[in-house]
């Protein structure tokens, strides 16, 4: 874990909406796993005094990006900085995806962030993840390109049908599973997904009524980043965890009400 | 340059110490600063048994600020004491326990345990937690309540006892006269402000508890108020608290008269920042052509 | 779409309120925003005769909030009906008048003087300004001396009575509850909290009475907590203020029960902000579908 | 009186922590009168609140601008805005200089901001004021050029004497006054000022030694700057002012303990 003031060393507007920038940090890009986060400072004498969360989205030499989407006070505030412009970063930070031989990763809109990286790094071992997108309509869909540059051709879900499945990705996923013949290899695929929360039980239902390993990762509101200040628990079967700690990547079976 | 100050009788390196709750028991911090440079660390409340804390949501944040109800979630006192003291052990700072209890009884039992151990510098009665119905707060907001649980574990330790009061009081000066003649050694302020928000969309409370204690910059001003008030009323030392976040925030509450000046929010914010606010004293006291920060402690000028 | 409200019988086109002190008698702000379009307009505190306030600096920046220690100057509340009440007339806006006094008699004249022009709406009773030593705050941090002037005031004007209560007390709904026993027809809460800051380079305050009152977003968590729970305590009407700055803050007081708000600060921040709100609310209205702002008054679902 | 969204359309940086911003708008450009002022919002999602008072510059077609020095949160946060950018302004606000026949114009650091248009809207009208301005080195010299460029040489004193005058500029302004052939059209200066509230002070005294009109330019923290928060309150003869509305051009002669 290291806190560094990070160039931005490229700034891109992928949406309206939605930015990605790479930041310089050598240690930081050295160190970080798929699933894991760090913790932003988005500005200066600004009204918001806590730092935000984000995946960590790529990792390339050493840099590494995130995606974001502009939604409130910090991110508007993150999306004004410009290359060349330093931000104060603390990461990589808590327990990221643990890689399996069979997968099927399932992204829910912003989901796609620590997905992606989680691909690429499967593709880099010599695993062909399946990789199902979801989003309310075609032109809210992120990542699509992206993963296929990867080498693997993602199916799609929307909401109401203006790109691919018509439906929730879910939906998709329990076809995925139901209808499609086994993977040759016939190894039995553990599920990485991120988005939604409400997605993510359906997935831990799914996976549980299929008695698959599944590993999804949650959002909290968080404090500290760090472990240090209890704001972002998730009641489980171990009892009380802290997902910016011991999460933000957590076993579906450790799930309660699944 | 002498920054060392001393709080009932205990030496502190330097005035700059952590906020109970904040910090956690030092653990997280350790790998982005050198905690050694701390002039103590004050662990999250502890009691004698294990408690849950309250539901999630716990935290949101407000304008220059932020709300809390994590309502003490800790592993009780036995946990602490075997799991984590040996790690803060091998730092060189002063390490304060701040204790919690539903009942007069297990404030007791918790400070009997803790000053057995001989490795705590100073027990923190935390009377002033806003987030839970038994214990805390309910033990603070009146001075004859807070004044009865001080000198029931005074009785019972022979660790410098600081009490810490809540800031959700009427007459804040009184209540640190009456646990000043309960026998506390030194009294710490503030604690959170009890406040809540609302998310319009849902007409649904941003905390699962409803309410939850505001800390950060926005309380700043009033804490302060109150700590220059409590100082002039006291002659036990005062450690102060409440929104700082920088050498200049620190050096208002030493000015009014705060001996050493504790950081919760702000680590947040900034982990670095003990460590930024330990440096920028030493440039405030340059700057006075001050050598020791006994001189700056209470060099508020009121006219 | 319906925004009028009900306070103490009096009509209100809609909920927006201007706070005391921070609008003076409206005629500054009348060159910026449409008088007309505001619920009501509150005059800065009025005594009975003209009071010269506390010495300059009277007013200082805190993060997200300010310090104002102007200790209610004003030219007498024969000036005011002389010369501002006649301006105030010309527009078709509810005025309530703000007064204050150093004892329980001049609170009476004030009151009496201002309910024979026939042309003031409601009073408010100022009991809560922590910047004068007498008068003020000294009649509002217990709740006996409130009712009892709260019950002076009353029995000498037909005028709707609005208290307006201090946040610097340890528990507010109690406070509330006994004013609303001596007779209060409303109660408008939250007034300043007391602060202070420090300018250390000088080591002096920053404000010439050393203390003020902190006001905007910084307060407006604890606000909207003390604001609930007088709402749940009393059965008379409350006007809800303390940081409000846009329509979601609005909505937040009105979902725990306010009728109506007030907006201090924020006029300072952007003079159009109470215009801002009125069309703010209503477009909050549409997205909840519903046509009357008392569906969103007190429609805050705690669990 | 208008409150208006005026976009940036020139932005000039004079010194590192000087700059000067060129705002559109015709209204209070065309109302605009020397010594008046504006109240600008200086950022959004801040932890400062309060809109900031800075002197009218220069008015040019429907454009005024203003000149500044970044010392704090909200003058930093202003000069990060560039040319496009819009920032909530209202104006002109206050009393502004009554414009006498002789002038002696004396600028102590930023006190050139409104006497800059002073001495423009002087020189307008066929009015040749003499101009003093003092600063504390070279380095921080401010509208020299800006001076000359309208025609009038103004003298300088600098604290160490790095240009000009070594000493203060009110001890240039005495012996302007004492040594000076007097100005052949005879005529009895008025001292317009604006500066730290000492020089003011010293003006004032000057002016009272020698019998002459002198005209102050104040500052005071404002809260709301329109009159209504009674927060920039100035003891004078009449009673107590407010500097906003008022002011903030006090003639000297009001001044307590000159
Ligand atoms: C582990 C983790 C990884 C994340 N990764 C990404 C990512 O890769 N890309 C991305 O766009 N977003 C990501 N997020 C969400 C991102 O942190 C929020 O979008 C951001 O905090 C919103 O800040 P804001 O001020 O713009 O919005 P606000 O106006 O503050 O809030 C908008 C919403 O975001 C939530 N939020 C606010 N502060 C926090 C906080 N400190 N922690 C969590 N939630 C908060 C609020 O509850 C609210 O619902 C991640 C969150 C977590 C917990
Ligand atoms: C009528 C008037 C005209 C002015 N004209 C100019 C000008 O043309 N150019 C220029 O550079 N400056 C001018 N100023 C000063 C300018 O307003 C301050 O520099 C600015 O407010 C500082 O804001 P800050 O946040 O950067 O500094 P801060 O960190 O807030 O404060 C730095 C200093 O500025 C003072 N200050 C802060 N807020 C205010 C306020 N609202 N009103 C007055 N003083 C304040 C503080 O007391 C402190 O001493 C003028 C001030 C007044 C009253
Ligand atoms: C998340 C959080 C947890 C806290 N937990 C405790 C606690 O366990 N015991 C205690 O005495 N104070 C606790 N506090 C209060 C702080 O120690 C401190 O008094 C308060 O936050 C004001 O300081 P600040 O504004 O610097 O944060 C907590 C505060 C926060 C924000
Ligand atoms: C400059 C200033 C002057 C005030 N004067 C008065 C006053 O005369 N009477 C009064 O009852 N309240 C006065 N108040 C308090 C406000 O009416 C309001 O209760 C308080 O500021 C909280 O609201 P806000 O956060 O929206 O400003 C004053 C507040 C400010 C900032
Ligand atoms: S955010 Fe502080 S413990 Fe997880
Ligand atoms: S700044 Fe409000 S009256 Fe002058």
């Amino acid at each position: 874990m290291y806190q560094q003031d990070c160039k931005i060393v490229e700034k891109e507007q992928i949406k309206s909406d939605v930015f990605v920038l790479t930041l310089e940090s050598k240690e930081i890009a050295s160190k970080a796993d798929p699933g894991q986060f760090v913790e932003i400072s988005c500005g200066q004498n600004t009204d918001f005094i806590l730092r935000r969360p984000f995946s960590i989205h790529h990792v390339k030499d050493s840099t590494i990006k995130i995606l974001f989407r502009t939604i409130g006070r910090a991110t508007m505030s993150l999306s004004s900085y410009s290359k060349g412009d330093i931000l104060n970063i603390i990461g990589p930070l808590g327990q990221g995806f643990e890689i399996s031989k069979e997968a099927i990763i399932i992204a829910g809109g912003m989901g796609i962030a620590p997905l992606y990286y989680l691909a690429e790094q499967m593709l880099a071992k010599g695993i062909k993840p399946r990789v199902l997108i979801g989003a309310k309509n075609k032109k809210e869909l992120l990542g699509q390109e992206a993963i296929s540059e990867l080498g693997v051709e993602p199916k799609i879900a929307t909401d109401d049908g203006s790109i691919g499945f018509k439906g929730l990705v879910t939906d998709l996923l329990k076809q995925e599973i139901y209808t499609q013949i086994p993977n040759p290899s016939s190894l039995i695929p553990t599920l990485y997904a991120c988005g939604p929360e409400p997605m993510l039980y359906e997935v831990a239902k799914i996976a549980n009524d299929n008695s698959l390993d599944n590993q999804l990762s949650f959002e909290r509101f968080m404090a500290c980043g760090l472990g240090a200040c209890l704001s972002c628990v998730c009641e489980t079967k171990k009892g009380l965890i802290r997902v910016c700690k011991e999460g933000p990547v957590i076993g579906g079976e450790e799930l309660l009400e699944v | 340059m002498d920054l060392s100050v001393k709080i009932a009788g205990l030496k502190l390196k330097n005035p700059v110490i952590t906020a109970s709750g904040t910090f956690g028991s030092g653990r997280e911090y350790s790998q982005l600063i050198d905690l050694n440079k701390l002039g103590a660390i004050t662990v999250k409340g502890l009691s004698l048994n294990p408690w849950e804390g309250n539901p999630y949501p716990r935290a949101t944040e407000t304008s220059c600020g932020m709300l809390n109800s994590i309502g003490l979630q800790n592993k009780g006192v036995k946990d602490f004491i075997d799991n984590e003291l040996p790690f803060l052990e091998s730092f060189n700072t002063c390490v304060i326990a701040n204790i919690v209890g539903k009942t007069v009884q297990e404030y007791i039992d918790v400070a009997k345990e803790l000053s057995k151990t001989k490795k705590i510098d100073a027990l923190e009665l935390n009377i002033s937690c806003p987030n839970i119905k038994e214990g805390g707060i309910s033990f603070g907001s009146d001075s004859d309540s807070a004044a009865r649980l001080t000198s029931a574990v005074k009785e019972k330790t022979d660790l410098p006892l600081i009490v810490k009061l809540t800031p959700n009081c009427a007459d804040i000066a009184a209540l640190a006269k009456s646990v000043e003649l309960a026998g506390a050694d030194a009294i710490s302020l503030v604690n959170t402000f009890l406040g809540m928000a609302i998310d319009i969309d849902t007409a649904k409370p941003k905390l699962a508890n409803i309410v939850g204690g505001l800390s950060g910059p926005a309380i700043k001003p009033i804490a302060l108020r109150m700590v220059w008030q409590v100082c002039k009323e006291v002659d036990i030392d005062v450690i102060g608290m409440g929104g700082i976040a920088n050498a200049n925030d620190a050096a208002e509450f030493l000015m009014v008269g705060a001996k050493a000046v504790a950081v919760g929010t702000a680590n947040f914010s900034d982990p670095q920042t003990t460590i930024d606010i330990i440096k920028g004293l030493k440039i405030i006291l340059k700057s006075k052509e001050m050598t020791d920060i006994k001189e700056l402690i209470g060099s508020f000028n009121a006219r």
